[in-house]
């Protein structure tokens, strides 16, 4: 990490810091709300929870769940006798925010959308719009849950990929430490004080992190055997058996960034909605003639694990699309483990180690 | 004695020649959870696992197995959706071979995570249910929760934890999960509400949905998950716009759909990542089905599901008087 | 004030200047952008799709099927399938749709330069093939000869009826008409198109194949064709796959690593059979 | 004719085509004076009535639903009544449970000659929606209204881009 300037702020003044902020800005930071966490707008009546991964990631932040493309609205125009005209309404998003408690894999998410909305000739506007008044603070984790395998598919507890300030837990507060330009404006008037000092402790305690991590070989080199096992209908067949072909897995999946756009009328007006999709829904690839190519769940399995260990690598120099935050793991109603399944693929077509047994 | 678990095992043995499948259960991904086993040769028997973590319903994979000769293990509730799809011929009884157990009712992993101090998020060691307690080690302490803790709701009044219709028993019948004071569930805590609070309820439930359809695919009885209503754009039910409005919506058609056949399997809870009390509407409308037609679902093989048939005299139910 | 950056998915308006009833179930689209200064710039290849909005029902992806030589209007050919296409076709003259076009990959008509061209197209599988067809017909010195078989169910379901009959009479190049059943007062051939086509015999001497049709048709033809001796990177066709941004981010279009709005819809053979099976 | 805005509310009447739709005709050919609140939807049979179309006019903002078709024994095809009875019933327990007075709803049979009986029908039923008054609203009125109304749109403000 370039040596830049960090800013320190004590445990018990995060709380009113992040409400001052939210004058000229939104601030979504990771409650607690019925036994879950989520990334909401900060409620000051309640505290923080930065002890765990919040169980939602903060996509919604740059890719909310749904969205208008643009509106449209039928009007009579001047001819004679008159005609439907149509008239296009531009809503372009202009909501400042800071996501504060962000973790290095949900930061990683948003490393990987870059890659396909903002890529460089081909850019989503509404989505570079967002990322560019988005200042994401991602808290260095310092404890893997049972399910973390971020280290084994190219990231890490403290990895800056995505995030725009890297903020790291020290025994009386929190050091901020910029990792990118607009990071490092925002802190500027964040208005906090010099943390140069702490720097070191920091990355002792990111250095332990890392040490803490749960063993379990590298998913790095997936790509050429989950291409290699595409063919193999058994494996998919035996794979996807308990699968449901729900959209659980990829709606809290921070790296799943498919979406749907419908037109939703109301008589006369009406606006061209992007909404999150998901590759597991059989409507995804559905033809108007009734032709498709994913029938099966099996199809529709191999494509979203070989689209993030397989296809997306081949086309962004190896990096996967998958941030190992394990929520697919935890929120699979059949329990399917994309652990499991890619080091299946990796033993079947190599002959790599198997999975050691979790917990 | 053999334990239940080598019973069993010895069942689905001599059994497993004359059939495609078992479905039964496996190790999950840690020590709370087990995920659907599918036996195809004697080497899988040896991954069946028996325990109050054995929650999920496995009836639902039967009707995308049809044409198959398959065996199943169920519990008391799952064998009431086994036996409610052979109600509706969505499932050939000569097709499914059961395997039935006594329940003592299953653990909810996220009711104990949510029982833990906030720091307990880590793994979990195997656990055991006697008398009325549930012991498993976390990674920080040895717990000790009362079944009220950590039982689905649906098994704090379980009225039968024996699977009533099966071709072979495996182990004793036994009593319901041991429970002394059961917590309020959502349906009760929902009708303790004024109206209004109800309304807001489920708009604050409904802002959580983020609209997976877990609860549709993995209810035993949506055998037309692949081309539901909700997805379709002819007739438009559902906008795709991300409001409580829409998602409420289909969680009303998910109720009306299966009004008179929902067996209070609770996997629509159990698999909804967001944990929605999303059975609320159901088991509502299972009482007043229950009231008008003295009808539980998917406990007579032979009986007719209330709304596919009617009475020119129904008993219970009166013409509105206007003056 | 620096130009805002373009909305990618906000589309131009255009109007239907002429509504052509091909077929019972195909209608061709003649449209215009309404602002005549995009109109003027517009320019395309051979082969590129465009996505075609009616505002409150959707966006479909329809290939430009007039020539890049020919711009005074834009011309899509409509099958009715799904909601889209019948809203579509309930549309009259002076209607207001939206487009964004062109999008994807174009045929390779520089490498066809100088070659024999054979172009074989089933029911709607034609739309595709007429931008080329026509726009070396307006390059005709470029190519060598040009053999068109276009085939469907039935004589009524024969799309470009009117221009048929140019294209049967024209010197510069051969035309043969096919149905999989006909009556009596049927002129020209009967017959399914992947046997016609053995019959017909053409030469893969430096000559390319452009096919388009029913998926049933194009694998049955594309076999037809290696029998031929056509060789696989000179065998060409497009794809219709669900399409919804139609510039290579949502997702919806891949087969493997390919997105077919982007890297396609235009494919050689050799391409297809790189990708993984999931056509 | 658009809802009279404060005095009326907006109460939605599915009405099977061959009894009580007939019956309104016969109320408004008899000039029986009723309260102008109900919107009337013909449907072939009370039995064609999915109860969804109860929920959907409730969470799109109807403020009272009232179904009616032909007496028991009456329906014209004979069955349809009897099924809808069943799933009317069950429909009523869902109602409170996601927060909708169940007196919002109301089912009747209504033949075509029953004018006077009609009458008593919609004005008993819009009294009891006027006493329960409008249906709660959700707060957020949704992503076509933002955008359309040009109401601050959370995502953005609109203009007009192409006339």
């Amino acid at each position: 990490m370039v040596m830049t300037e960090a800013r320190f702020i004590e445990k018990q003044a995060l709380p009113s810091w992040l409400a001052s902020m939210r004058k000229h800005r939104r601030v979504l930071v990771p409650q607690r709300r019925e036994g879950l966490t989520l990334f909401r707008p900060l409620d000051p009546g309640q505290d923080l929870d930065l002890d765990g991964l919040s169980s939602e990631p903060p996509k919604a932040a740059l890719l909310p769940r749904d969205e208008a493309l643009f509106a449209f609205r039928y009007r009579r125009n001047g001819d004679k006798p008159p005609r439907w005209g149509v008239e296009l309404i531009e809503t372009p998003p202009n909501e400042p925010t800071l996501v504060f408690g962000s973790r290095p894999c949900d930061a990683c998410g948003f490393a990987t959308t870059d890659r396909v909305y903002n890529a460089g000739t081909r850019r989503d506007t509404a989505y570079c719009a967002r990322r560019d008044q988005t200042v994401v603070a991602t808290l260095a984790c310092s404890r893997p849950g049972p399910t973390c395998f971020c280290h084994r598919v190219g990231g890490g507890p403290d990895n800056e990929a995505g995030s725009d300030i890297l903020v790291t837990e020290v025994a009386k507060g929190y050091l901020l430490e910029a990792v990118s330009s607009r990071g490092l404006d925002f802190m500027r008037e964040s208005g906090l004080k010099d943390g140069a000092g702490l720097t070191a402790e920091a990355a002792t305690v990111r250095r332990a992190a890392r040490a803490a991590m749960p063993d379990g070989p590298s998913l790095l080199a997936a790509p050429e055997h989950v291409r290699a096992v595409f063919e193999d209908t058994a494996f998919w067949e035996r794979t996807a058996a308990a699968c449901l072909s729900c959209g659980a897995c990829s709606y809290l999946c921070p790296t799943c960034y498919c979406f749907n756009i419908t037109d939703e009328a109301r008589g006369n007006e009406g606006l061209r909605l992007r909404s999150w999709d998901n590759c597991m829904s059989p409507q995804f690839t559905l033809e108007a003639s009734g032709h498709n190519p994913r029938p099966g769940k099996a199809h529709r399995l191999r494509n979203r694990v070989s689209h993030k260990f397989a296809f997306y690598p081949s086309l962004h120099e190896g990096a996967l699309a998958c941030a190992g935050c394990g929520r697919c793991i935890v929120f699979c109603p059949a329990s399917l483990d994309i652990r499991e399944i890619v080091s299946q693929a990796m033993i079947q077509t190599a002959n790599a180690e198997g999975e050691p047994r979790h917990d | 004695m053999p334990s239940r678990l080598e019973e069993l095992k010895d069942g689905i043995r001599k059994a497993l020649p004359d059939l495609d499948m078992v479905l039964a259960w496996g190790q999950g991904p840690d020590s709370l959870r087990r995920k659907p086993l599918f036996i195809v040769s004697q080497a899988d028997i040896d991954k069946i696992v028996w325990d109050p973590c054995c929650s999920p319903n496995l009836a639902g994979y039967l009707t995308g197995l049809r044409g198959k000769k398959v065996g199943i293990v169920v519990k008391g509730c799952d064998c009431r959706s086994v036996v409610e799809l052979i109600q509706e011929k969505l499932v050939d009884r000569a097709e499914v071979t059961i395997f039935g157990l006594h329940c003592e009712g299953t653990i909810d992993p996220a009711k104990v995570r949510a029982t833990l101090p906030g720091d307990a998020r880590g793994a979990f060691g195997d656990c055991r249910v006697s008398d009325g307690r549930i012991r498993f080690a976390s990674d920080t302490s040895l717990q000790n929760l009362a079944a009220s803790d950590a039982f689905y709701d649906k098994c704090l009044h379980c009225s039968d934890p024996n699977a009533g219709f099966c071709d072979y028993f495996i182990g004793e019948r036994g009593t319901p999960p041991p429970v002394s004071t059961a917590p309020p569930d959502a349906l009760e805590r929902l009708e303790a509400m004024g109206l209004e609070e109800r309304f807001r309820f489920w708009e604050q439930a409904m802002d959580r949905c983020v609209r997976c359809y877990a609860c549709r695919n993995a209810c035993p009885l949506c055998v037309c998950k692949d081309h539901c209503l909700a997805q379709s754009r002819d007739p438009h039910w559902v906008d795709q716009t991300d409001h409580p409005r829409e998602k409420l919506m289909f969680q009303v058609i998910h109720a009306l759909h299966t009004a008179g056949r929902c067996v209070e399997c609770g996997e629509c809870e159990r698999a909804c990542p967001m944990g929605l009390p999303v059975m609320a509407l159901k088991r509502a409308l299972n009482r007043q089905i229950n009231e008008l037609f003295d009808y539980r679902a998917g406990l007579d093989p032979e009986a007719i599901p209330p709304l596919f048939t009617f009475r020119e005299e129904e008993d219970r139910i009166g013409e509105k008087k206007w003056s | 004030m620096t130009e805002p950056p373009k909305n990618i998915y906000l589309p131009a308006l255009a109007t239907i200047i002429e509504v052509i009833e091909e077929t019972p179930a195909i209608k061709t689209f003649r449209v215009r952008l309404n602002d005549p200064g995009q109109m003027e710039a517009f320019r395309f290849e051979p082969g590129q799709v465009g996505q075609v909005s009616v505002f409150g029902v959707g966006e479909s992806t329809f290939v430009i099927n007039s020539p890049p030589t020919r711009l005074d209007y834009l011309q899509f050919s409509v099958m009715r399938a799904g909601e889209l296409t019948s809203r579509l076709h309930k549309l009259k003259k002076g209607d207001q749709v939206g487009l964004r076009a062109p999008l994807g990959n174009a045929f390779p008509y520089q490498r066809m330069r100088g070659q024999n061209i054979l172009f074989v197209g089933g029911g709607i599988g034609m739309a595709p093939l007429r931008t080329l067809l026509l726009f070396m017909l307006d390059n005709r010195a470029d190519y060598g000869d040009i053999t068109l078989l276009y085939g469907a169910r039935g004589p009524a379901d024969m799309a470009f009826s009117q221009e048929l009959p140019e294209w049967l009479s024209r010197k510069d190049m051969t035309a043969t008409l096919t149905v999989d059943a006909a009556g009596p007062d049927w002129p020209h051939k009967v017959g399914l198109i992947p046997n016609v086509l053995r019959e017909m015999h053409p030469s893969p001497e430096n000559c390319f194949a452009v096919t388009c049709g029913p998926p049933i048709m194009i694998k049955f033809t594309i076999q037809a064709l290696l029998e031929l001796g056509f060789t696989e990177d000179r065998i060409v066709t497009t794809l219709e796959k669900r399409m919804k941004c139609g510039v290579g981010i949502c997702g919806r279009c891949n087969i493997g690593a390919h997105y077919v709005c982007q890297d396609g819809p235009v494919f050689t053979q050799a391409q297809l059979r790189e990708l993984p099976g999931e056509l | 004719m658009p809802i009279l805005e404060g005095k009326e509310l907006h109460i939605i009447g599915f009405l099977c085509n061959w009894c009580s739709y007939g019956g309104a005709d016969t109320a408004g050919v008899g000039r029986f004076v009723q309260p102008t609140d109900l919107r009337i939807i013909k449907t072939p049979c009370t039995g064609r009535i999915n109860p969804l179309f109860i929920m959907r006019a409730f969470l799109n903002g109807a403020d009272g639903v009232l179904v009616s078709g032909c007496h028991p024994r009456d329906c014209h095809y004979s069955q349809g009544n009897f099924f809808a009875r069943r799933r009317l019933e069950v429909l009523r327990a869902l109602l409170p449970v996601v927060g909708i007075a169940p007196e919002r709803f109301a089912y009747t049979w209504v033949s075509a000659s029953e004018g006077q009986r009609w009458k008593t029908v919609v004005e008993r039923f819009t009294e009891q929606i006027h006493a329960l008054g409008p249906i709660p609203a959700f707060a957020d009125p949704g992503r076509i209204e933002t955008c359309l109304r040009g109401q601050a749109n959370p995502y953005g403000g609109s203009h007009a881009l192409t006339a």
